[in-house]
């Protein structure tokens, strides 16, 4: 277990070491390799994890893992090919940085300490902030401070909110620790009180984390200015594992009896995100910032079932990984047409799909899927959520979700179409600035299999992990 | 079939097939009366037809097959129409339920055949006749399946031969009113779809105000011939109907042939009356006339619905 | 002994409506030092037979050493690479941020009273105390107009969560508490560096210039 | 044997795409071989389709897939209209010439057809909305065929808005459904009571999501762009038999409900009447070819949803005699209506070929130089007239016996004013005649307007032989329909799940009034043969006069620019329309006693979308980036914003 958390650290120290700027990636893909290999062995000798421990895999956390090794492993392939173009810049932080990032995203997920997870996901954030400020320009600079401080502010919050869960525990007959398995054990013995103030203040922490609105605005600018790679790690790894912080403290919080005003909390965040994302995402000329929200919309849906629970926070588990895989798809064929066409704006960037014969039409499969077009996977989740807010009989809950996506859709749209369709413009007229190569195409397109896949045939397996984790949180297909 | 019946179904088919021109020569008879002329003997649209069908025809260059092909489909299919009718309280040669929607689709077959050679001449003043003709043709549709629907519902049955069969005289009885609006109706439909005045001026010079005859200028011989000719089936179609509705009386076979044949006349009489009392209609004004018909026929029908 | 703690915390607060309305740069760092200093003393005072010893001094000196001392140092050392000038530069007047800083004291009283402490033996003043400080921090980050200053409010922010930290020294293990201190010194080590690069790139650490993203 | 004919017709079409990517190379090869694949599919698609209307069902429980009467019905048309549009494209879209835009097209085509049979197959709600996906995306793709042109992105694009709509109405359907009955196998919805708020939030959710696909006015906006800008033979594809997947659902979903409320018939009623007037009337006023075609497609739609509703209606109030005449004509219809459509968009692709526009105004005189177009595509012409003896007047006829059925009623009967529905198709009936009269008129006939109809060229074999086998199947049709309405009776028996016995009275009565249909037809056929064996004789008898201009009533220098306009004929009967159509267009300034050159030119938005949907859409997006100026870019207000969202959870958890 350990071996998952330390491998991609001893990578990053090597990364750090390695005076080549060329030969440094091949650190990270050994990195996304190491850790790949340790996950699936992890898997094989998979136990529950026993009382007392900090570290164990449970369902919830075998699924984060799973999400992210694969995002990573295709971020690794295609950082080989974008960092080798980009070999003016130094990437000894970025490559560093990203392996930092991986170690602590898999610290979170097999935490069962919360003040462990928010250790982690500290050093996350602050692995994260340089990588943002990659490019070195003023925007750039501007989308990392953001990041930096606003995620801090979150950051903070979450610590004392943890503070109030270990409080709430406190009593001479309490627990007394900040292990989960403890908490939930301690269950009805812990101070309502303080567990409702402590979910408040780690909801609206992690939440910040998590990009939810209205906790969302460093999104739009750190991934509107970050590499489409570091985007991708984002959008699809590190805000699922505020999700899966979030997740852990609503354990506790059922387990105090405090889950009525928890689930409102949450069902009320998401909804206002999706609201948000669908007013934002229409007429959106910069497809970069567009898809920032779309991940806030992403964002509002899980939140949105892991408050509705039943069916619902199966549907929720689906769609975080779902949305992770996605995510990768988008930003990564993003990526490649905004360096295609050295810009990011509908203004400049039409015909993608005739310039970028692959990126292009992926970048719209993409879209499709990221919207909830069946037959992509993402479609099967939303639908399995908007199933729960039938069961609970939360009709109206449903009907609004289905509006806002309809209008995103719409939204989404016009943009994306702009960017692929039509003959490009007179300039870059079919010699983009960089042509694509199999290191920066492959990855998307792995990921728009494996995303399709998904929704054609979900294995059985993969759906009782769901089920497992619902189960944490009281729901269940 | 039992042989007196089918005797009666020939003698019905001789009568669709002779009597039509008659028609037409009752109705300028009565308008020369009206206008103190002497006026064409009676039997002058037959001299009319045989002349026609003795000249050759000429063609615009412009023109096709469809030219062609409309005063034949036209007067095909009006015949074919004829089939469905019932005439003199027998049931026609063919007559099963829902037939008259057959009958009205046949009408219309011809007439879509007539507008389409009339386009074919690309004269601007046939177009004009064609525009004419189907929007009031597809104002009267309407109207006429109105007054048939009040009929079926008065008489209990669907099919023409049943409307305008022996059960007629009975639904006077108790359905009098509304079989009045729909004959009024009815008798409306028929100016309109023979193009007669106040819908149109057979016999006037002036393109510009036509609808049916300038569709048909170009057309000469024969197939002005047969173009004359269904247009009297046409009218006869009508009157028929007419004809058994109002003097749907009881009585022997021979009485109600009788009748039947005196309600022809009878109705070719009023429509000559009606052109000599009657100005031609501003065009504005046909719609709104099809259109009282349809309503017409519509309160008709509501009444015996509610 | 226990009004000695009392004291400690009143001038904890005091100091954070000092720090709201005070104007010079300089003058605020110091008077974050002096909060920092302040703190590390509370987990000696605060000492009961349920802590061991060991544990509170490390967790004394490791304050006192990183809000006292290196902290403030960077921050001296900031300014003077970004020769910043030495106002606060507000965007919410002085006094109306001191009066507010007052409302949230009084809230934060209000609040930890609706909140009823699971363990009697604690100080009554040690959660009011703790959440005003947070509350003045969340002030400063929002209400200051100069990056130094938001690291500042962060620093007031941390300091309030350690007092509250306090409420838990006695179980809560010794490496969370370690990861506390290395990730506020960690953040504002990072701050100082995007700081330095803010100021290669703007010239000034105004962050009216860091408002360019848009939509 | 039959369930592997119905794998090959989904998985044959699906597949043959792969055809023209494989044989890159060889462009020809690889489109003849992709066009035999769909063939072969179209085969075993009919095969299969003739199978379930004869001999029942054909199951494969663990594939999921059930193909039944209704099924079948839709099947059939589906593989006719795949084979002849893939035919089609050989002469039409040739991957020789075209390239790789051909192979995309032959790629999607593919799927839309296979995603089609798919999804009539599919047994259970999730196969089904795959299938529908992969039609609507496939189709999606073939609008975009020509994506440079911007007309087309939007057409596409409203295409891809409107369908996901849908798409996400059918999937809160499905769930709500599959909520019901806690499975999502149709076969365990059947029998789920229609009463109560479920089976009313179901029918509005259908409504939408069946009727966005289908055309239903007030949702029909997207057809018509869609329909023009894609090439003929998809147009065909879609009219013809895409857009009916959604009366397909419609019948499905309410075929498997139980106590479905007579108010489901009246709406689907009220809704096809509108759709059916509103579509022809919207066509009488359109002047490029292929809108009008769209448009009609809206109309003919709009009879069958009045089959549909009468087939409901029956249903609720228990008439037997209801369900069979609608459900057969409907189903009738939905056949005649994918042929005689089908057969019409070819003929305007040819047009389109020939001549390079879809202006009705530019054409005029094309039956000279194209002789067989013209020909079939008058066929196509009077059969969506309705008119004997082809297949349109035979469900026509079916669904006004349905109305008729109304008069047989006690007075005071609801189910008496269904009467008033006869009239209603006869006006339908009527306006299509005009409309189908104006174009043939306007483009066929007369001079020709302007050059490059003059220079039209007849269309190649491969174009005209599937538009020749479409025309000879409205012809068979029309002449033989007791052969097509003998099945439908099973079908509708197992759709409204009745036996057999209860329907045979009706059935009887219709097939014998079938016969007699076709006996008339036959009559026609001898008169008209008749008519110009006689016409021979006389002419050959006749003085030949030689041919001349067409006579001017005098006027002296006539052109073709006089001829009447496609515009001008309609107006007379788009003026009765004034209350939901508006053209536009600035009127020509005309003043003096010689006044100088001036010229008119007027189009017609579509009330819904143009004068409805796009300023709504309009303003949200006015709205939207007014609100954006919410997004806070000082970082102070960022930060506040969350020290906001904490008080206002503190508040909300703590005072109260």
């Amino acid at each position: 277990m350990l071996f998952v958390i330390l491998a991609p650290l001893l990578c990053a120290a090597v990364a750090f070491g390695v005076p080549s700027n060329r030969r440094r990636p091949i650190a990270l893909l050994a990195g996304a390799l190491a850790h790949g290999g340790g996950v699936a062995a992890l898997l094989r000798s998979a136990a529950p994890p026993a009382r007392g421990d900090w570290l164990g895999l449970d369902a919830l956390s075998t699924l984060t893992l799973l999400t992210t090794t694969t995002l990573f492993l295709a971020a690794a392939v295609y950082a080989q090919g974008y960092l080798s173009r980009r070999s003016d810049r130094d990437n000894r932080v970025f490559v560093g940085g990203l392996l930092v990032l991986l170690g602590a995203m898999t610290v979170v997920a097999l935490s069962r300490h919360l003040g462990l997870t928010w250790v982690a996901m500290e050093a996350a954030t602050l692995a994260t902030a340089p990588l943002i400020y990659f490019n070195q320009n003023a925007r750039s600079l501007e989308a990392a401070w953001k990041y930096l401080l606003i995620g801090s502010l979150g950051i903070a919050l979450a610590l004392l909110g943890t503070f109030f869960l270990a409080l709430s525990g406190a009593a001479p007959g309490g627990p007394r620790s900040l292990l989960v398995d403890d908490l939930i054990a301690a269950g009805p013995s812990l101070s309502r009180p303080w567990v409702r103030a402590a979910f408040v203040f780690l909801l609206v922490g992690y939440g910040t984390k998590m990009g939810l609105a209205p906790l969302h605005s460093w999104k739009p600018d750190a991934y509107g200015e970050a590499p489409g790679l570091l985007g991708a790690l984002l959008a699809g790894g590190l805000t699922n594992f505020a999700f899966l912080a979030i997740v852990r403290v609503f354990q506790v919080t059922r387990a105090a009896g405090e889950d009525a005003f928890a689930r409102d909390a949450l069902v009320g965040l998401g909804l206002f995100s999706i609201a948000l994302a669908a007013v934002f995402v229409v007429g959106q000329k910069d497809f970069k910032r567009m898809l920032a929200y779309s991940s806030v919309e992403h964002m509002g849906i899980l939140a949105l079932g892991l408050g509705l629970g039943g069916v619902a926070a199966a549907g929720a588990f689906f769609h975080a990984m779902n949305n992770g895989l996605t995510k990768g798809v988008v930003f990564l064929s993003a990526g490649n047409i905004h360096r295609a066409f050295g810009s990011k704006t509908t203004d400049d960037v039409r015909g993608a799909a005739r310039v970028l014969p692959i990126s292009g039409p992926l970048f719209l499969a993409g879209f499709l899927a990221v919207t909830g077009s069946p037959p992509f996977a993402p479609f099967f989740s939303e639908f399995a959520i908007l199933n729960g807010a039938f069961g609970e009989g939360r009709f109206l809950v449903g009907a609004l979700l289905l509006a806002f996506l309809a209008v995103i859709f719409v939204g989404m749209g016009t943009t994306v179409l702009a960017v692929v369709q039509g003959d490009p413009p007179g300039n870059a007229a079919g010699v983009p600035l960089s042509r694509e190569n199999w290191l920066m195409a492959a990855p998307p397109l792995v990921l728009m299999v494996l995303v399709l896949l998904l929704g054609l045939f979900l294995p059985q397996r993969l759906r009782d992990l769901f089920g497992a984790a619902a189960g944490l949180v009281g729901g269940g297909w | 079939m039992s042989s007196p019946l089918l005797l009666r179904t020939l003698f019905h088919l001789a009568v669709l097939a002779l009597v039509p021109p008659l028609l037409l020569g009752i109705v300028n008879r009565t308008k020369s009366i009206v206008g103190g002329r002497v006026g064409p003997p009676l039997l002058q649209p037959y001299r009319d037809l045989a002349k026609l069908l003795r000249k050759g025809a000429v063609y615009s260059r412009t023109t096709t097959w469809v030219f062609r092909a409309g005063p034949v489909v036209g007067l095909a299919a009006v015949a074919t129409a004829g089939l469905l009718l019932a005439m003199g309280g027998a049931p026609a040669a063919i007559s099963f339920t829902g037939d008259f929607v057959l009958f009205a689709y046949l009408l219309g077959l011809a007439r879509f055949f007539t507008a389409l050679a009339a386009l074919d001449t690309g004269s601007p003043f046939e177009g004009m006749g064609a525009a004419r003709e189907v929007t009031f043709a597809s104002l009267a549709e309407p109207a006429l399946f109105l007054c048939l629907l009040v009929l079926a519902r008065a008489t209990g049955t669907l099919s023409l031969s049943g409307m305008l069969g022996p059960s007629l005289p009975g639904a006077w009885t108790v359905a009098a009113p509304a079989l009045l609006l729909a004959a009024i109706a009815l008798f409306v439909i028929a100016l309109a779809e023979n193009a007669r005045i106040p819908v149109d001026d057979p016999n006037t010079h002036l393109e510009l105000t036509m609808i049916h005859e300038v569709m048909v200028l170009d057309h000469g011989g024969p197939d002005l011939a047969f173009i004359l000719y269904g247009a009297s089936l046409k009218l006869f179609l009508f009157g028929a109907i007419l004809s058994r509705l109002a003097l749907g009386g009881t009585g022997s076979e021979v009485a109600a042939e009788l009748l039947f044949l005196l309600g022809l006349a009878l109705f070719a009489i009023a429509v000559g009356a009606v052109e000599s009392v009657m100005a031609r209609f501003r065009m504005i004004r046909v719609p709104q006339l099809l259109v009282g018909a349809s309503i017409l026929s519509a309160f008709a029908l509501v009444l015996l619905l509610r | 002994m226990s009004s000695l703690v009392e004291l400690a915390f009143i001038l904890v607060v005091v100091i954070d409506l000092f720090l709201l309305a005070s104007s010079r740069l300089g003058a605020a760092i110091r008077t974050v030092a002096i909060q920092g200093a302040l703190l590390a003393t509370l987990p000696l005072l605060l000492l009961t037979d349920a802590h061991d010893l060991g544990h509170a001094l490390v967790l004394a000196l490791g304050a006192l050493a990183v809000k006292g001392i290196v902290v403030p140092r960077m921050m001296f050392s900031a300014i003077r690479e970004a020769s910043i000038r030495r106002e606060m530069e507000p965007i919410v007047g002085f006094v109306p941020s001191m009066v507010l800083g007052a409302i949230g004291v009084a809230l934060a009283f209000a609040f930890s009273s609706r909140l009823p402490l699971p363990r009697g033996e604690m100080h009554p003043f040690l959660v009011p105390t703790a959440l005003s400080t947070v509350w003045a921090g969340l002030l400063l980050v929002v209400s200051r107009k100069k990056a130094v200053n938001q690291v500042l409010g962060f620093l007031v922010l941390e300091n309030g969560v350690f007092v509250f930290g306090l409420l838990l020294s006695d179980f809560m293990p010794l490496m969370v508490e370690a990861g506390v201190l290395l990730d506020l010194f960690a953040a504002v080590f990072v701050m100082g560096i995007v700081m330095f690069h803010i100021n290669r790139e703007f010239s000034s650490l105004d962050t009216e210039k860091l408002s360019a993203l848009r939509d | 044997m039959t369930v592997p004919l119905l794998l090959a017709a989904i998985a044959l079409p699906s597949a043959s795409g792969l055809a023209a990517v494989a044989l890159r190379r060889r462009p020809a090869a690889g489109q003849g071989l992709a066009c035999l694949l769909v063939c072969a599919g179209a085969a075993c698609g009919l095969a299969a389709a003739g199978a379930a209307l004869q001999g029942g069902e054909i199951a494969a429980p663990r594939l999921s897939l059930r193909l039944d009467g209704l099924g079948a019905v839709f099947l059939a048309p589906i593989s006719l209209l795949a084979a002849a549009g893939s035919v089609y494209g050989l002469g039409y879209h040739r991957q020789a010439a075209l390239g790789a835009r051909a192979i995309r097209l032959q790629l999607y085509y593919g799927l839309a057809v296979g995603g089609m049979a798919l999804l009539v197959a599919a047994s259970n709600a999730i196969v089904f909305l795959v299938g529908w996906e992969v039609m609507a995306l496939a189709n999606f793709l073939l609008v975009l065929t020509d994506d440079e042109r911007g007309e087309v992105q939007r057409a596409a694009f409203l295409y891809l808005a409107s369908t996901h709509v849908g798409t996400l109405a059918l999937f809160a359907l499905f769930a709500l459904l599959g909520q019901a009955a806690g499975s999502f196998d149709f076969a365990a919805w059947q029998g789920l009571s229609a009463a109560g708020a479920l089976g009313a939030r179901g029918f509005v959710l259908a409504l939408l999501g069946f009727g966005m696909k289908a055309g239903l006015v007030p949702v029909h906006f997207w057809l018509p762009p869609a329909h023009a800008a894609a090439p003929s033979h998809v147009s065909a594809l879609m009219s013809g038999v895409v857009v009916k997947t959604g009366v397909y659902g419609l019948l499905r979903v309410t075929g498997l409900l139980d106590g479905v409320p007579a108010s489901w018939g009246i709406a689907l009623l009220a809704l096809g009447g509108i759709s059916a007037v509103l579509g022809v009337a919207f066509a009488l006023a359109q002047h490029d070819l292929k809108r009008l075609l769209a448009y009609h497609t809206v109309e003919n739609v709009g009879i069958i949803t009045l089959g549909a509703g009468l087939a409901l209606l029956g249903r609720a109030r228990g008439e037997p005699a209801l369900v069979l005449l609608g459900f057969s004509g409907a189903a009738l219809h939905v056949v005649n209506h994918a042929l005689f459509k089908g057969l019409l968009f070819l003929g305007a692709g040819a047009v389109q070929h020939a001549t390079g526009t879809r202006e009705l105004d530019h054409l005029g005189g094309l039956a000279r130089p194209m002789r067989g177009t013209a020909l079939l595509f008058v066929v196509g012409a009077a059969a969506i007239a309705g008119l004997p003896p082809l297949n349109g007047f035979v469900s026509e006829w079916l669904v006004t016996l349905g109305f008729l059925r109304g008069l047989g009623r006690p007075a005071g009967d609801v189910l008496a004013f269904l009467a008033l529905g006869a009239p209603v198709l006869a006006f339908v009936g009527g306006l299509a005649a005009a409309c189908f009269a104006k174009v043939v008129g306007v483009a066929f006939l007369g001079n020709p307007r302007t050059g490059p109809a003059r220079e039209a060229h007849e269309a190649p074999p491969s174009m005209l032989a599937p538009m020749a086998v479409l025309a000879a199947a409205c012809a068979a049709i029309g002449l033989a329909p007791s052969l097509a309405i003998a099945p439908l009776g099973g079908a509708a028996a197992a759709w409204a799940r009745l036996d057999p016995g209860a329907l045979a009275e009706a059935a009887a009565e219709a097939s014998s009034g079938a016969a007699r249909v076709s006996l008339v037809a036959a009559g026609l056929l001898a008169a008209v043969a008749l008519a110009v064996l006689l016409r021979r004789r006389l002419l050959a008898a006749a003085p030949r006069a030689p041919a001349t201009e067409t006579w001017g009533c005098g006027f002296s220098a006539p052109s073709a620019r006089i001829q009447y306009t496609g515009s001008s004929f309609a107006a007379l009967l788009v003026a009765r329309f004034s209350w939901a159509i508006f053209p536009r267009g600035p009127t020509p300034h005309l003043a003096g006693p010689f006044p100088g050159p001036a010229e008119l030119r007027t189009e017609v938005p579509d009330t819904v979308l143009d004068l409805g949907l796009l300023p709504a859409a309009r303003a949200y997006g006015w709205l939207a980036t007014r609100a954006r100026l919410l997004y806070l870019r000082r970082i102070q207000f960022q930060m506040l914003l969350v020290l906001v969202t904490l008080v206002a959870f503190l508040a909300w958890g703590f005072v109260w």
